[in-house]
Protein backbone atom coordinates (compact mmCIF):
# COMPACT_ATOMS: atom_id res chain seq x y z
CA UNK A 1 0.00 0.00 0.00
CA UNK A 2 1.53 3.26 -1.28
CA UNK A 3 1.83 6.54 0.57
CA UNK A 4 -0.94 7.79 -1.96
CA UNK A 5 -3.52 5.22 -0.70
CA UNK A 6 -2.95 5.94 2.89
CA UNK A 7 -3.00 9.49 2.59
CA UNK A 8 -6.17 9.21 -0.16
CA UNK A 9 -7.95 7.33 2.96
CA UNK A 10 -7.24 9.64 5.43
CA UNK A 11 -8.65 12.54 3.31
CA UNK A 12 -11.77 10.08 2.86
CA UNK A 13 -11.86 9.41 6.32
CA UNK A 14 -11.67 13.23 7.57
CA UNK A 15 -13.79 14.63 4.79
CA UNK A 16 -16.65 11.94 6.17
CA UNK A 17 -15.99 13.84 9.65
CA UNK A 18 -16.43 16.94 8.49
CA UNK A 19 -19.28 16.51 6.07
CA UNK A 20 -21.24 14.78 9.14
CA UNK A 21 -20.43 17.62 11.67
CA UNK A 22 -21.48 20.52 9.07
CA UNK A 23 -24.26 18.31 8.17
CA UNK A 24 -25.36 17.67 11.89
CA UNK A 25 -25.04 21.50 12.84
CA UNK A 26 -26.70 22.59 9.55
CA UNK A 27 -29.59 20.36 8.75
CA UNK A 28 -33.24 21.24 10.41
CA UNK A 29 -34.56 18.12 9.61
CA UNK A 30 -34.43 15.43 12.57
CA UNK A 31 -34.41 12.62 10.34
CA UNK A 32 -31.49 14.06 8.17
CA UNK A 33 -29.49 14.52 11.65
CA UNK A 34 -29.30 11.17 12.22
CA UNK A 35 -28.19 10.01 8.85
CA UNK A 36 -25.29 13.03 9.37
CA UNK A 37 -24.48 11.35 12.54
CA UNK A 38 -23.57 7.87 11.11
CA UNK A 39 -21.46 9.62 8.37
CA UNK A 40 -19.52 11.63 10.97
CA UNK A 41 -19.38 7.89 12.76
CA UNK A 42 -18.37 6.04 10.07
CA UNK A 43 -15.48 8.82 9.32
CA UNK A 44 -13.72 8.36 12.73
CA UNK A 45 -14.09 4.58 12.72
CA UNK A 46 -11.98 4.79 9.41
CA UNK A 47 -9.53 7.15 10.82
CA UNK A 48 -8.92 5.03 14.23
CA UNK A 49 -8.28 1.94 12.08
CA UNK A 50 -6.00 3.60 9.85
CA UNK A 51 -4.25 4.87 12.66
CA UNK A 52 -3.77 0.69 13.38
CA UNK A 53 -3.00 -0.08 9.82
CA UNK A 54 0.87 -1.47 9.24
CA UNK A 55 2.22 -1.80 6.18
CA UNK A 56 2.93 -5.17 4.58
CA UNK A 57 0.97 -7.23 7.65
CA UNK A 58 -1.71 -9.23 7.80
CA UNK A 59 -5.10 -9.22 9.29
CA UNK A 60 -4.92 -10.10 13.27
CA UNK A 61 -5.88 -13.53 12.84
CA UNK A 62 -3.52 -16.30 12.98
CA UNK A 63 -4.72 -18.89 10.41
CA UNK A 64 -3.34 -22.61 9.23
CA UNK A 65 -0.10 -21.85 6.42
CA UNK A 66 0.99 -18.60 8.04
CA UNK A 67 3.83 -18.43 10.45
CA UNK A 68 2.94 -17.83 13.65
CA UNK A 69 5.45 -14.68 14.34
CA UNK A 70 4.42 -12.59 11.33
CA UNK A 71 3.64 -9.21 11.12
CA UNK A 72 -0.10 -7.94 12.24
CA UNK A 73 -1.64 -5.05 12.19
CA UNK A 74 -2.58 -3.64 15.94
CA UNK A 75 -5.37 -5.45 17.20
CA UNK A 76 -6.08 -3.09 20.19
CA UNK A 77 -7.94 -0.26 17.57
CA UNK A 78 -10.19 -2.60 15.76
CA UNK A 79 -11.23 -4.04 18.87
CA UNK A 80 -12.51 -0.75 19.92
CA UNK A 81 -14.09 0.61 16.66
CA UNK A 82 -15.81 -3.08 16.63
CA UNK A 83 -17.39 -1.43 20.46
CA UNK A 84 -18.14 2.10 18.79
CA UNK A 85 -19.80 0.59 15.92
CA UNK A 86 -21.93 -1.68 17.56
CA UNK A 87 -22.71 1.16 20.44
CA UNK A 88 -23.25 3.41 17.34
CA UNK A 89 -25.97 1.74 15.97
CA UNK A 90 -27.96 1.27 19.17
CA UNK A 91 -27.49 4.83 19.44
CA UNK A 92 -29.41 5.66 16.45
CA UNK A 93 -32.12 3.40 16.99
CA UNK A 94 -32.68 5.57 20.12
CA UNK A 95 -32.36 9.02 18.40
CA UNK A 96 -34.77 7.18 15.52
CA UNK A 97 -37.37 6.30 18.44
CA UNK A 98 -37.04 10.00 19.82
CA UNK A 99 -37.64 11.09 16.24
CA UNK A 100 -40.71 9.09 15.46
CA UNK A 101 -42.18 10.79 19.24
CA UNK A 102 -41.54 14.09 18.50
CA UNK A 103 -43.01 13.80 15.17
CA UNK A 104 -46.20 12.17 16.55
CA UNK A 105 -46.21 14.94 18.64
CA UNK A 106 -45.62 18.03 16.68
CA UNK A 107 -46.38 16.82 13.81
CA UNK A 108 -43.31 18.06 11.71
CA UNK A 109 -39.41 16.77 11.61
CA UNK A 110 -38.61 20.23 10.93
CA UNK A 111 -36.19 21.60 13.65
CA UNK A 112 -37.70 25.14 13.45
CA UNK A 113 -41.24 24.67 13.00
CA UNK A 114 -41.11 22.44 15.55
CA UNK A 115 -39.71 25.33 17.93
CA UNK A 116 -41.92 27.75 17.21
CA UNK A 117 -44.79 25.47 17.58
CA UNK A 118 -43.36 24.15 20.93
CA UNK A 119 -42.99 27.90 22.08
CA UNK A 120 -46.63 28.38 21.21
CA UNK A 121 -47.59 25.84 23.19
CA UNK A 122 -45.67 26.53 26.36
CA UNK A 123 -46.88 30.16 25.96
CA UNK A 124 -50.19 28.64 25.73
CA UNK A 125 -50.01 27.11 28.95
CA UNK A 126 -48.61 30.22 30.48
CA UNK A 127 -51.06 32.20 29.35
CA UNK A 128 -49.24 34.79 27.24
CA UNK A 129 -48.81 36.13 23.91
CA UNK A 130 -46.49 33.27 21.71
CA UNK A 131 -42.66 34.96 21.27
CA UNK A 132 -42.44 36.69 18.05
CA UNK A 133 -39.17 36.55 17.32
CA UNK A 134 -36.72 33.55 18.25
CA UNK A 135 -33.99 35.55 18.96
CA UNK A 136 -35.54 37.92 20.60
CA UNK A 137 -37.80 35.83 23.28
CA UNK A 138 -39.56 37.79 25.39
CA UNK A 139 -38.56 41.26 23.58
CA UNK A 140 -40.96 44.09 24.86
CA UNK A 141 -43.62 42.04 26.85
CA UNK A 142 -43.61 41.59 30.47
CA UNK A 143 -42.91 38.16 31.35
CA UNK A 144 -45.32 36.18 32.11
CA UNK A 145 -46.06 34.04 35.16
CA UNK A 146 -44.48 31.21 35.37
CA UNK A 147 -45.16 28.15 37.49
CA UNK A 148 -41.86 26.20 38.41
CA UNK A 149 -42.10 22.79 36.80
CA UNK A 150 -42.47 25.01 33.84
CA UNK A 151 -39.30 26.88 34.12
CA UNK A 152 -36.91 24.43 33.22
CA UNK A 153 -39.28 23.58 29.60
CA UNK A 154 -39.76 27.57 28.87
CA UNK A 155 -35.52 27.60 29.67
CA UNK A 156 -34.93 24.67 27.23
CA UNK A 157 -36.56 26.05 24.52
CA UNK A 158 -35.35 29.62 24.72
CA UNK A 159 -31.87 28.14 24.86
CA UNK B 1 0.48 -1.33 -5.63
CA UNK B 2 -1.46 -0.24 -8.39
CA UNK B 3 -4.79 -2.36 -7.56
CA UNK B 4 -4.82 -0.86 -4.32
CA UNK B 5 -4.80 3.45 -4.83
CA UNK B 6 -7.35 3.00 -8.09
CA UNK B 7 -9.59 1.10 -5.79
CA UNK B 8 -9.02 3.01 -3.01
CA UNK B 9 -9.43 6.47 -5.61
CA UNK B 10 -12.58 4.64 -6.65
CA UNK B 11 -14.24 4.14 -3.13
CA UNK B 12 -13.26 7.27 -1.70
CA UNK B 13 -15.26 8.88 -4.57
CA UNK B 14 -18.28 6.76 -3.95
CA UNK B 15 -18.05 7.45 -0.32
CA UNK B 16 -17.80 11.66 -0.41
CA UNK B 17 -20.63 11.27 -2.77
CA UNK B 18 -22.41 9.05 -1.11
CA UNK B 19 -22.24 11.51 2.19
CA UNK B 20 -22.85 14.48 -0.49
CA UNK B 21 -25.94 13.17 -1.68
CA UNK B 22 -27.11 11.83 2.05
CA UNK B 23 -26.75 15.10 3.42
CA UNK B 24 -28.16 17.04 -0.34
CA UNK B 25 -30.73 15.02 -1.43
CA UNK B 26 -34.44 16.33 -1.32
CA UNK B 27 -35.78 12.62 -0.41
CA UNK B 28 -35.26 11.52 2.85
CA UNK B 29 -35.66 8.33 1.80
CA UNK B 30 -33.05 8.47 -1.40
CA UNK B 31 -30.48 10.07 1.56
CA UNK B 32 -30.91 7.10 3.99
CA UNK B 33 -30.11 4.56 0.89
CA UNK B 34 -27.00 6.99 0.29
CA UNK B 35 -26.18 6.75 3.78
CA UNK B 36 -26.26 2.99 3.17
CA UNK B 37 -24.10 3.27 0.00
CA UNK B 38 -21.11 5.47 2.48
CA UNK B 39 -20.96 1.96 4.77
CA UNK B 40 -20.73 -0.06 2.15
CA UNK B 41 -17.48 2.03 0.68
CA UNK B 42 -16.09 1.75 4.70
CA UNK B 43 -16.81 -1.56 4.60
CA UNK B 44 -14.30 -2.06 1.66
CA UNK B 45 -11.89 0.17 3.15
CA UNK B 46 -11.87 -2.23 6.58
CA UNK B 47 -11.08 -5.01 4.04
CA UNK B 48 -8.19 -3.27 2.65
CA UNK B 49 -6.84 -1.64 5.98
CA UNK B 50 -6.83 -5.70 7.03
CA UNK B 51 -9.37 -5.43 9.08
CA UNK B 52 -11.81 -8.31 8.39
CA UNK B 53 -13.11 -8.13 11.61
CA UNK B 54 -14.49 -4.45 11.43
CA UNK B 55 -15.32 -5.10 7.70
CA UNK B 56 -17.62 -7.92 9.08
CA UNK B 57 -19.01 -5.42 11.50
CA UNK B 58 -19.89 -2.56 9.39
CA UNK B 59 -21.03 -4.69 6.45
CA UNK B 60 -24.19 -6.49 8.98
CA UNK B 61 -24.48 -3.16 11.00
CA UNK B 62 -24.28 -0.71 8.19
CA UNK B 63 -25.74 -2.12 5.66
CA UNK B 64 -28.34 -4.81 7.29
CA UNK B 65 -29.65 -3.25 10.59
CA UNK B 66 -29.30 0.33 9.93
CA UNK B 67 -30.82 0.06 6.82
CA UNK B 68 -33.49 -1.82 8.65
CA UNK B 69 -33.82 0.83 11.13
CA UNK B 70 -33.90 3.74 8.20
CA UNK B 71 -36.64 2.12 6.50
CA UNK B 72 -39.16 1.32 9.28
CA UNK B 73 -38.71 4.97 11.15
CA UNK B 74 -38.93 6.31 7.55
CA UNK B 75 -43.13 4.22 7.63
CA UNK B 76 -43.61 5.87 10.81
CA UNK B 77 -42.19 8.98 10.18
CA UNK B 78 -44.53 8.53 6.35
CA UNK B 79 -41.61 9.82 4.52
CA UNK B 80 -42.62 8.08 1.33
CA UNK B 81 -45.33 10.74 1.17
CA UNK B 82 -42.63 13.36 0.77
CA UNK B 83 -42.57 12.41 -3.16
CA UNK B 84 -46.06 12.91 -4.07
CA UNK B 85 -46.19 16.01 -2.40
CA UNK B 86 -43.62 17.03 -4.26
CA UNK B 87 -45.46 18.21 -7.21
CA UNK B 88 -47.62 20.40 -5.01
CA UNK B 89 -45.50 22.25 -2.77
CA UNK B 90 -41.77 22.99 -3.85
CA UNK B 91 -40.98 23.79 0.05
CA UNK B 92 -40.06 20.41 1.12
CA UNK B 93 -37.36 18.91 3.55
CA UNK B 94 -34.46 20.84 2.58
CA UNK B 95 -32.24 20.58 4.98
CA UNK B 96 -29.60 23.36 4.25
CA UNK C 1 1.99 -11.20 -13.87
CA UNK C 2 1.20 -14.32 -14.20
CA UNK C 3 -2.84 -14.87 -16.08
CA UNK C 4 -4.25 -15.24 -12.51
CA UNK C 5 -3.29 -11.90 -11.06
CA UNK C 6 -3.70 -10.27 -14.25
CA UNK C 7 -6.81 -11.95 -14.31
CA UNK C 8 -7.58 -10.54 -10.73
CA UNK C 9 -6.57 -7.12 -11.78
CA UNK C 10 -9.10 -6.57 -14.80
CA UNK C 11 -11.38 -7.72 -12.76
CA UNK C 12 -10.70 -4.65 -10.30
CA UNK C 13 -10.80 -1.83 -13.04
CA UNK C 14 -13.94 -3.71 -14.85
CA UNK C 15 -15.34 -2.81 -11.17
CA UNK C 16 -14.07 0.43 -11.11
CA UNK C 17 -15.76 1.48 -14.28
CA UNK C 18 -18.92 -0.21 -12.93
CA UNK C 19 -18.88 1.66 -9.48
CA UNK C 20 -18.51 4.31 -11.37
CA UNK C 21 -21.75 4.25 -13.43
CA UNK C 22 -23.95 3.30 -10.95
CA UNK C 23 -22.54 5.79 -8.98
CA UNK C 24 -23.78 8.20 -12.13
CA UNK C 25 -27.05 6.61 -12.04
CA UNK C 26 -27.33 6.85 -8.31
CA UNK C 27 -26.53 10.98 -8.55
CA UNK C 28 -28.63 11.71 -11.33
CA UNK C 29 -31.24 9.36 -10.83
CA UNK C 30 -34.43 11.00 -11.32
CA UNK C 31 -36.98 9.52 -8.69
CA UNK C 32 -36.32 7.12 -5.07
CA UNK C 33 -37.01 3.61 -7.36
CA UNK C 34 -33.96 4.12 -9.47
CA UNK C 35 -31.75 5.83 -7.08
CA UNK C 36 -33.02 2.69 -5.27
CA UNK C 37 -31.88 -0.09 -7.82
CA UNK C 38 -28.82 1.84 -8.29
CA UNK C 39 -27.89 1.13 -4.68
CA UNK C 40 -28.93 -2.39 -5.37
CA UNK C 41 -25.99 -2.55 -7.80
CA UNK C 42 -23.48 -1.19 -6.16
CA UNK C 43 -24.61 -3.45 -3.59
CA UNK C 44 -23.48 -6.16 -5.73
CA UNK C 45 -20.74 -4.94 -7.36
CA UNK C 46 -19.01 -4.18 -3.81
CA UNK C 47 -19.66 -7.78 -2.98
CA UNK C 48 -18.03 -8.72 -6.01
CA UNK C 49 -14.94 -6.56 -5.09
CA UNK C 50 -14.52 -8.22 -1.67
CA UNK C 51 -14.76 -11.57 -3.03
CA UNK C 52 -11.74 -10.60 -5.44
CA UNK C 53 -9.67 -8.58 -2.75
CA UNK C 54 -9.53 -12.12 -1.05
CA UNK C 55 -7.04 -13.70 -3.29
CA UNK C 56 -5.39 -10.29 -3.43
CA UNK C 57 -4.39 -10.38 0.23
CA UNK C 58 -3.54 -14.15 0.15
CA UNK C 59 -6.43 -14.93 2.63
CA UNK C 60 -9.71 -17.25 2.93
CA UNK C 61 -11.06 -15.18 5.54
CA UNK C 62 -12.00 -12.01 4.36
CA UNK C 63 -14.59 -14.53 2.24
CA UNK C 64 -16.72 -14.33 5.12
CA UNK C 65 -17.18 -11.01 4.63
CA UNK C 66 -18.56 -10.88 1.47
CA UNK C 67 -21.21 -13.58 2.60
CA UNK C 68 -22.15 -11.79 5.52
CA UNK C 69 -22.34 -8.18 3.06
CA UNK C 70 -24.15 -9.97 0.22
CA UNK C 71 -27.20 -11.59 2.70
CA UNK C 72 -27.67 -8.43 4.77
CA UNK C 73 -27.66 -5.72 1.79
CA UNK C 74 -30.18 -7.42 -0.05
CA UNK C 75 -32.65 -7.59 3.17
CA UNK C 76 -31.61 -3.94 3.65
CA UNK C 77 -32.75 -2.97 0.23
CA UNK C 78 -35.77 -5.12 0.30
CA UNK C 79 -36.64 -3.13 3.77
CA UNK C 80 -36.61 -0.13 1.84
CA UNK C 81 -38.25 -1.09 -1.36
CA UNK C 82 -40.99 -2.09 1.08
CA UNK C 83 -41.45 1.61 2.03
CA UNK C 84 -41.83 2.83 -1.16
CA UNK C 85 -44.05 -0.01 -2.43
CA UNK C 86 -46.75 0.76 0.49
CA UNK C 87 -45.86 4.60 -0.57
CA UNK C 88 -47.04 3.91 -4.08
CA UNK C 89 -49.91 1.89 -3.31
CA UNK C 90 -51.81 4.02 -1.12
CA UNK D 1 -26.69 33.59 8.51
CA UNK D 2 -23.83 33.67 10.49
CA UNK D 3 -24.00 30.46 13.16
CA UNK D 4 -23.83 28.65 9.28
CA UNK D 5 -20.97 29.99 8.61
CA UNK D 6 -19.38 29.19 11.97
CA UNK D 7 -20.25 25.74 11.76
CA UNK D 8 -19.03 25.20 8.67
CA UNK D 9 -15.56 26.91 9.76
CA UNK D 10 -15.37 24.87 12.56
CA UNK D 11 -16.15 21.62 10.63
CA UNK D 12 -13.28 22.41 8.12
CA UNK D 13 -11.22 23.53 11.29
CA UNK D 14 -11.75 20.74 12.95
CA UNK D 15 -10.83 18.56 9.79
CA UNK D 16 -7.42 20.43 9.18
CA UNK D 17 -6.40 20.33 12.92
CA UNK D 18 -6.98 16.21 12.68
CA UNK D 19 -5.17 16.05 9.47
CA UNK D 20 -1.75 17.86 10.70
CA UNK D 21 -2.42 15.56 13.90
CA UNK D 22 -2.13 12.68 11.68
CA UNK D 23 0.42 13.48 9.15
CA UNK D 24 2.80 14.32 12.10
CA UNK D 25 3.25 10.78 12.74
CA UNK D 26 4.22 8.40 9.84
CA UNK D 27 0.92 6.54 8.49
CA UNK D 28 1.54 2.81 8.09
CA UNK D 29 4.23 2.75 11.09
CA UNK D 30 1.91 2.62 14.43
CA UNK D 31 3.91 2.89 17.37
CA UNK D 32 2.00 -0.02 19.15
CA UNK D 33 2.63 -0.41 22.33
CA UNK D 34 0.12 -2.20 23.77
CA UNK D 35 -1.12 -3.74 20.26
CA UNK D 36 3.00 -5.71 20.05
CA UNK D 37 2.65 -7.16 23.36
CA UNK D 38 -1.12 -9.06 22.81
CA UNK D 39 -0.23 -9.76 19.36
CA UNK D 40 2.91 -11.58 21.28
CA UNK D 41 1.26 -13.53 24.36
CA UNK D 42 -2.89 -13.71 23.00
CA UNK D 43 -2.41 -17.42 21.32
CA UNK D 44 -0.26 -18.85 24.00
CA UNK D 45 -2.46 -17.73 27.07
CA UNK D 46 -5.67 -17.27 25.72
CA UNK D 47 -6.03 -19.46 22.91
CA UNK D 48 -8.26 -17.90 20.32
CA UNK D 49 -6.98 -18.02 16.67
CA UNK D 50 -9.08 -14.70 15.99
CA UNK D 51 -6.79 -12.02 18.41
CA UNK D 52 -9.32 -9.26 18.21
CA UNK D 53 -11.88 -11.41 19.60
CA UNK D 54 -9.06 -12.32 22.50
CA UNK D 55 -8.95 -8.27 23.03
CA UNK D 56 -12.61 -7.91 23.10
CA UNK D 57 -13.44 -10.74 25.02
CA UNK D 58 -10.62 -11.57 27.20
CA UNK D 59 -8.72 -9.00 27.90
CA UNK D 60 -11.64 -6.34 27.97
CA UNK D 61 -14.38 -8.70 28.96
CA UNK D 62 -15.57 -5.80 31.26
CA UNK D 63 -15.90 -3.30 28.57
CA UNK D 64 -17.96 -5.44 26.45
CA UNK D 65 -20.46 -6.18 29.39
CA UNK D 66 -20.79 -2.95 29.36
CA UNK D 67 -21.66 -2.37 25.86
CA UNK D 68 -24.29 -5.06 26.21
CA UNK D 69 -25.59 -2.65 29.15
CA UNK D 70 -25.87 -0.07 26.73
CA UNK D 71 -27.59 -1.93 24.26
CA UNK D 72 -29.79 -3.15 26.26
CA UNK D 73 -30.74 -0.08 28.03
CA UNK D 74 -31.46 1.17 23.95
CA UNK D 75 -33.39 -0.95 23.30
CA UNK D 76 -35.51 -0.72 26.41
CA UNK D 77 -35.08 2.94 25.88
CA UNK D 78 -36.80 2.51 22.05
CA UNK D 79 -39.45 0.75 23.84
CA UNK D 80 -40.64 3.34 26.15
CA UNK D 81 -40.58 5.84 23.89
CA UNK D 82 -41.97 4.24 21.11
CA UNK D 83 -44.73 2.38 23.34
CA UNK D 84 -46.70 -0.48 24.65
CA UNK D 85 -48.35 -1.82 21.39
CA UNK D 86 -51.72 -3.55 22.51
CA UNK D 87 -51.96 -6.12 19.79
CA UNK D 88 -51.83 -5.93 16.43
CA UNK D 89 -53.63 -3.01 14.36
CA UNK D 90 -55.46 -4.28 11.58
CA UNK D 91 -54.87 -1.37 9.39
CA UNK D 92 -55.22 -1.86 5.91
CA UNK D 93 -51.60 -1.04 3.79
CA UNK D 94 -49.67 -2.87 7.52
CA UNK D 95 -51.13 -6.14 6.99
CA UNK D 96 -50.42 -5.82 2.95
CA UNK D 97 -48.29 -8.87 2.41
CA UNK D 98 -45.39 -8.17 -0.12
CA UNK D 99 -45.50 -9.93 -3.47
CA UNK D 100 -44.73 -13.76 -4.23
CA UNK D 101 -40.65 -13.12 -4.92
CA UNK D 102 -40.15 -11.73 -1.78
CA UNK D 103 -42.44 -14.44 0.61
CA UNK D 104 -40.36 -17.00 -1.69
CA UNK D 105 -37.37 -15.64 -1.09
CA UNK D 106 -37.74 -14.53 2.57
CA UNK D 107 -39.13 -18.48 3.42
CA UNK D 108 -35.81 -19.57 1.54
CA UNK D 109 -33.60 -17.29 3.09
CA UNK D 110 -34.50 -17.49 7.14
CA UNK D 111 -33.16 -21.21 7.62
CA UNK D 112 -30.17 -19.90 5.63
CA UNK D 113 -29.77 -16.72 7.86
CA UNK D 114 -30.17 -18.88 10.83
CA UNK D 115 -27.63 -21.29 9.45
CA UNK D 116 -24.95 -18.27 8.73
CA UNK D 117 -25.80 -16.31 11.96
CA UNK D 118 -24.89 -19.35 13.92
CA UNK D 119 -21.93 -20.64 11.84
CA UNK D 120 -20.56 -16.35 12.24
CA UNK D 121 -21.51 -17.06 16.10
CA UNK D 122 -19.98 -19.86 16.55
CA UNK D 123 -16.75 -19.75 14.78
CA UNK D 124 -16.18 -16.02 16.60
CA UNK D 125 -12.39 -17.14 17.67
CA UNK D 126 -11.34 -18.90 14.60
CA UNK D 127 -12.67 -16.37 11.76
CA UNK D 128 -13.52 -12.90 11.58
CA UNK D 129 -17.16 -12.46 13.09
CA UNK D 130 -18.52 -13.27 16.73
CA UNK D 131 -21.39 -12.73 18.93
CA UNK D 132 -22.16 -8.82 17.58
CA UNK D 133 -22.07 -9.96 14.32
CA UNK D 134 -24.04 -13.06 14.00
CA UNK D 135 -26.35 -11.34 16.80
CA UNK D 136 -27.61 -8.55 13.91
CA UNK D 137 -27.69 -11.46 11.81
CA UNK D 138 -30.42 -13.37 13.82
CA UNK D 139 -31.78 -10.43 13.99
CA UNK D 140 -32.50 -9.71 10.18
CA UNK D 141 -33.61 -13.40 9.73
CA UNK D 142 -36.60 -12.34 12.42
CA UNK D 143 -37.26 -9.47 10.51
CA UNK D 144 -37.59 -10.42 7.16
CA UNK D 145 -40.78 -12.41 7.70
CA UNK D 146 -42.58 -9.96 9.15
CA UNK D 147 -41.49 -7.87 6.92
CA UNK D 148 -42.80 -10.09 3.69
CA UNK D 149 -46.05 -10.85 5.53
CA UNK D 150 -46.80 -7.67 7.98
CA UNK D 151 -49.68 -10.35 9.65
CA UNK D 152 -46.98 -12.78 11.38
CA UNK D 153 -46.44 -12.12 14.86
CA UNK D 154 -43.42 -13.08 16.52
CA UNK D 155 -43.60 -13.55 19.92
CA UNK D 156 -41.58 -10.54 22.79
CA UNK D 157 -42.02 -12.97 25.53
CA UNK D 158 -40.00 -15.53 24.06
CA UNK D 159 -37.51 -12.93 22.81
CA UNK D 160 -37.33 -11.59 26.48
CA UNK D 161 -37.05 -14.96 27.67
CA UNK D 162 -33.90 -16.07 25.33
CA UNK D 163 -32.34 -12.35 25.80
CA UNK D 164 -32.45 -12.67 30.16
CA UNK D 165 -31.31 -15.93 30.03
CA UNK D 166 -28.45 -15.29 27.65
CA UNK D 167 -27.73 -12.09 29.53
CA UNK D 168 -27.67 -14.54 33.08
CA UNK D 169 -25.83 -17.18 31.34
CA UNK D 170 -22.62 -14.24 30.07
CA UNK D 171 -22.80 -12.98 34.01
CA UNK D 172 -22.44 -16.57 35.34
CA UNK D 173 -19.66 -17.22 33.07
CA UNK D 174 -17.53 -14.05 34.75
CA UNK D 175 -18.90 -15.13 38.24
CA UNK D 176 -17.78 -19.01 38.21
CA UNK D 177 -13.95 -17.53 36.23
CA UNK D 178 -14.58 -14.98 39.49
CA UNK D 179 -14.71 -17.81 41.83
CA UNK D 180 -12.30 -20.11 40.17
CA UNK D 181 -10.12 -17.57 39.41
CA UNK D 182 -10.39 -14.54 41.42
CA UNK D 183 -10.61 -12.35 38.20
CA UNK D 184 -13.83 -11.68 36.67
CA UNK D 185 -14.03 -12.90 33.31
CA UNK D 186 -11.26 -14.71 33.29
CA UNK D 187 -10.58 -17.44 30.68
CA UNK D 188 -11.40 -20.72 31.87
CA UNK D 189 -11.17 -24.44 30.52
CA UNK D 190 -7.95 -23.92 28.89
CA UNK D 191 -6.52 -23.11 25.76
CA UNK D 192 -7.03 -26.02 23.76
CA UNK D 193 -5.23 -26.76 20.70
CA UNK D 194 -5.02 -23.20 18.38
CA UNK D 195 -7.40 -23.08 15.82
CA UNK D 196 -9.81 -26.22 16.87
CA UNK D 197 -13.59 -25.50 16.88
CA UNK D 198 -13.47 -26.25 20.90
CA UNK D 199 -10.79 -23.69 21.87
CA UNK D 200 -10.28 -20.63 23.76
CA UNK D 201 -11.77 -21.62 26.76
CA UNK D 202 -15.14 -19.85 27.29
CA UNK D 203 -14.67 -17.50 24.97
CA UNK D 204 -16.90 -19.58 22.67
CA UNK D 205 -19.45 -19.67 24.97
CA UNK D 206 -19.50 -16.25 25.89
CA UNK D 207 -19.63 -15.25 21.98
CA UNK D 208 -22.54 -17.47 22.16
CA UNK D 209 -24.16 -15.54 24.84
CA UNK D 210 -23.20 -12.64 23.32
CA UNK D 211 -24.90 -13.59 20.57
CA UNK D 212 -28.15 -14.84 21.89
CA UNK D 213 -28.94 -11.50 23.75
CA UNK D 214 -27.81 -8.75 21.35
CA UNK D 215 -29.88 -11.14 18.64
CA UNK D 216 -33.53 -11.25 20.81
CA UNK D 217 -33.04 -7.45 21.69
CA UNK D 218 -32.31 -6.49 18.12
CA UNK D 219 -34.95 -7.96 17.00
CA UNK D 220 -37.34 -7.09 19.60
CA UNK D 221 -36.12 -3.59 18.71
CA UNK D 222 -36.68 -3.86 15.09
CA UNK D 223 -40.30 -5.41 15.73
CA UNK D 224 -41.37 -2.79 17.91
CA UNK D 225 -40.32 0.19 14.97
CA UNK D 226 -42.73 -2.31 12.58
CA UNK D 227 -45.90 -2.00 14.31
CA UNK D 228 -47.72 0.00 14.04
CA UNK D 229 -48.87 3.28 16.42
CA UNK D 230 -51.49 2.55 18.69
CA UNK D 231 -53.89 4.99 19.56
CA UNK D 232 -51.74 7.03 22.31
Amino acid sequence: MSEFALLTLLIGALSLIAIGIGGLVLSRNLFRIVLALSLAEAGANLLLVLVGFRRDAIAPIIEQGHALTATMVDPIPQAMVLTAIVIGVGVQALALSLAIRAYVAYGTLDMNVMRSRMETDISDAAGAQPATSQHAPAGGRPLPPISAPRLAHNKGAQG
Amino acid sequence: MAWADLIILIMVVLVLAGAGAALFLENLLGAAVATALVSLGVSVFFVILRAPDVALTEAAVGAGLSGLLLALAAKRLGLWRIEVQQDSEDAGDSSC
Amino acid sequence: MTPDLFIQFAALIVFAAAILLGLLRFLRGPATPDRLVAADILTVIATAILVVLAPLLESALYLDVALIYSVLAFVGIVALARIIETGKKT
Amino acid sequence: MLTRYGALLFAAGFAFLLFVLFTSQPLGAPTMLAGQAVLNEAAGTVGAANIVTAVVLAYRGIDTLGELSILFAAATAVGLVLGRSHGKQASGEATEPGGFILRAGSDLLFPLLLVVGFYIIVHGHLTPGGGFQGGVVLAAAFVLPVLARPSETVSHAAMAWVEGLAGTAFIATGLAALAVDHAFLAPLLGTGQLGALLSGGTLPLLYLAVGLKVGAELASLLLRMTEEESGT
